[in-house]
């Protein structure tokens, strides 16, 4: 249970940052409340590109976990 | 439907409810970061204001979008996730 | 309790970016540990208009969601 | 004072304990980001020494003012609601 | 070992736990942050997908050492420690 | 307990920004993976230092706590 629970609340802190970083890097004027079809593109392709991102990393995480080396934590 | 289940759903209720003060409250700090930035009065102007406001709307509708994506995205991760523990 | 409990977190979390936000936007230097007049006043606008913003966007929320938008976070 | 009010003081004795450590570990990261620029020794250098010192000094005052404004918003809204609530 | 000290012990490894998926989030935003500036398409391009390879291996890299480095001085902070308490 | 979960909540608080604000500061580039033997110098001085701001801004919160100052927190 509080595996699951962990697993939950980092999945909702990456999608924070992922909520913020895709608004810094696609939304860049206030003057209309609605997001403009280039922005509206641009953050469909973001939230793809930093889905990837998270995964690729995972993917370097298991390998270097694999490979043996300590964890990135002090002891 | 026993206890685990129910304080699980409890958790999980509260977490949400957490995370949705949460990203209210970044919300306010980037719109405010974005929008204010002159303090020869108390109030905020007319020209914050309407920025604030557009950019809380923006930033809803930006999060609407966000989470639909994320959605989809998480959905095919578990779809791909049952056919590689599917027999074949 | 729960819920009120919240209400507090998320009011301290309000008071800790309000802290920070105004030390950026109104303290420039550190030549002097007391705050200039001109700083003090700086902070105390700043403090009221991010007040302001605050209650605003709350005002927001509650029409978007009388409007009966769906909520901004993934179900 | 029952069980209950006693939990929820030391929920919000706990609570501001670790929004004490919250805001003393942000302000150590301003300070650091702020003052420490240049890394040629292990010691922080008498300028950095000074500034770290003016800089924390400084948050520690401004933290003061801003919570003085904030306790005064707070108990005006608290009065407003009050106000509203209270039968004609 | 008795039940308050396997307590201590699930918090600590839960709190580890909890860290180090902070960390690792934290990683993620700082590599996109970094390495991800365009959008023209939905999969990263060939060279954001090395910047991000060698971005989160660099942070691991650097993470540990900062580790060894933090552990060094915790260390050191705990004997000094011992010293002052102990009986001249 | 309690207290020394905290303590530990806030070490690992530390040691998370000493993380982040280090390799802002050292690590400038990811053509390659490992830390060159400038970027280890810069990140071992780094932890050094702001180990140091930390150990100083600790002294000044508790001289102006010997000081009678009220607490940063609002009451």
């Amino acid at each position: 249970m509080s595996g699951q629970q962990m697993e939950l609340e980092a999945m909702a802190d990456m999608f924070n940052k992922m909520v913020d970083q895709c608004f810094k890097k696609c939304v860049a004027e206030y003057r209309e409340s609605d997001l403009s079809v280039g922005e509206s593109t641009c953050v469909d392709r973001c939230v793809h590109k930093y889905w990837g991102a998270h995964q690729k990393v995972q993917d370097i995480l298991q390998k270097q976990m694999q490979a043996g080396g300590p964890s990135a934590r002090p002891m | 439907m026993d206890q685990d289940q129910a304080r699980m759903l409890a958790a999980l209720e509260e977490m949400q409810m957490r995370d949705s003060l949460r990203t209210f409250n970044g919300l306010v700090e980037r719109c405010f970061t974005d929008c204010v930035t002159g303090f020869r009065s108390k109030s905020l102007t007319d020209g914050e204001d309407k920025c604030v406001t557009a950019c809380a709307e923006k930033f809803f509708n930006h999060a609407r979008r966000v989470g639909q994506r994320f959605g989809e995205l998480s959905q095919k991760q578990q779809e791909d996730l049952m056919k590689r523990m599917q027999p074949k």
